[in-house]
């Protein structure tokens, strides 16, 4: 079976990955990308570093993808995920699913980035404008989007 | 008393101020070896926010380790 | 205001029309594209024809943006819907929403799209491989994905 | 009696068998003057599903027509 879901240190091209969903039976296509925000609970970020264990978080994307693929009627679904330093505005995940019907690709991109963000072994470090740094995890986050599995 | 190697990752690795190292522990599971090195070090967070991967695949907090295992500590994700 | 919402008889250029959700404060992107399929109800499709009344449909398209711009927290949001004749696999319509947090992205990107499909003057007519053709609304459709509208 | 121009779109057109034509009609609203198209050519759709448009804007079927108004009628949209 090929890849469905990568880490990389490389800049995410979601148009390039988008194309590997296209088929004649699918209708409806869903992205989503997650991209470094310069403003996080109110402090200024200049950058954000992504570290992970690239073995396991693969795997673990991958039996994510496979969930959904399981749930949904889904034509093609993948995924990947930045590590390393990154900047304001960069893509530091992508997520893409193409299905028949809209309903299933809406439900599965989101079930699918919310797995991955609860899941893989990535961690976040902020680097603040004012020069701190501090690691970033959902016990540290305001509760303002609760996540279904909490 | 049995030998592992321990690897620590994020803000795990600062704490411990090492990526790894070798431990000798009479701990019989993950979560006894988890709560010994956060005693050592000042982890702060709770065990059941936090993952074992046991020679390379995640595993239960419950699961015994043997001399030679390589045990993976992983804080909390970044979720949000 | 700048257009949120254009009728066109071009082909859609997504990675485009996604630069223009970009922003410093945006952490979260959804996309939706609806592609030209080749099997409806169980009819093999050969082509596809879109007939609209552009400007009704486009002030439409228009107010269903800024409808969502109310109710969910947005950075951006665009929408583009094709017409004319489109083949399998063409992009017929495309939304896309930027938002600080994914919650509202999804809701806002979803919403966007069930409200034009139900909204807007747009009326498809398929063309079968066996040379017949037929006019597609929804009450023509099978119920296999409700609409919440109806 | 008031004149009018009725403006078909999609199934309706070809059902009608033109774009647009000129009519006379004593409909006083756009829900009256629908029935009366739609008794002409048979068309199969329930109003209630159809819109109507006068003057470039969407419009309430319960709108009274004046001489002169451009009336579009648009079938059930393709939805899905």
């Amino acid at each position: 079976m090929a890849k469905t879901f990568a880490i990389t240190a490389e800049p995410i091209d979601p148009d390039t990955l988008k194309r590997r969903l296209e088929a004649d039976h699918a209708g409806a296509c869903v992205t989503f990308e997650g991209w470094v925000r310069s403003l996080n609970e109110g402090e200024a970020v200049d950058a954000l570093e992504y570290e992970t264990h690239s073995a396991i978080a693969a795997r673990e994307g991958e039996a994510v993808i496979a969930e959904a693929r399981e749930r949904f009627a889904l034509v093609a679904a993948e995924g990947v995920h930045r590590v390393g330093k990154l900047a304001i505005g960069d893509c530091a995940v992508w997520v893409g699913v193409s299905a028949a019907h809209r309903g299933a690709a809406f439900d599965a991109c989101r079930y699918i980035i919310d797995e991955i963000k609860h899941r893989l072994p990535i961690w976040k470090k902020e680097h603040y404008e004012k020069g701190a740094t501090a690691w970033i995890n959902c016990a540290t986050q305001a509760t303002s989007e609760p996540s279904p599995l909490e | 008393m049995i030998d592992v190697t321990a690897h620590y990752f994020a803000v795990f690795r600062e704490r411990a101020g090492c990526e790894s190292e070798a431990v000798s522990t009479s701990s019989q599971t993950a979560a006894e070896f988890f709560d010994e090195i956060a005693g050592r070090y000042g982890f702060a967070d709770r065990r059941d926010r936090c993952k074992v991967a046991i020679n390379g695949a995640l595993a239960a907090w419950d699961s015994a380790l043997a001399s030679g295992d390589e045990v993976l500590f992983f804080p909390p994700v970044a979720g949000g």
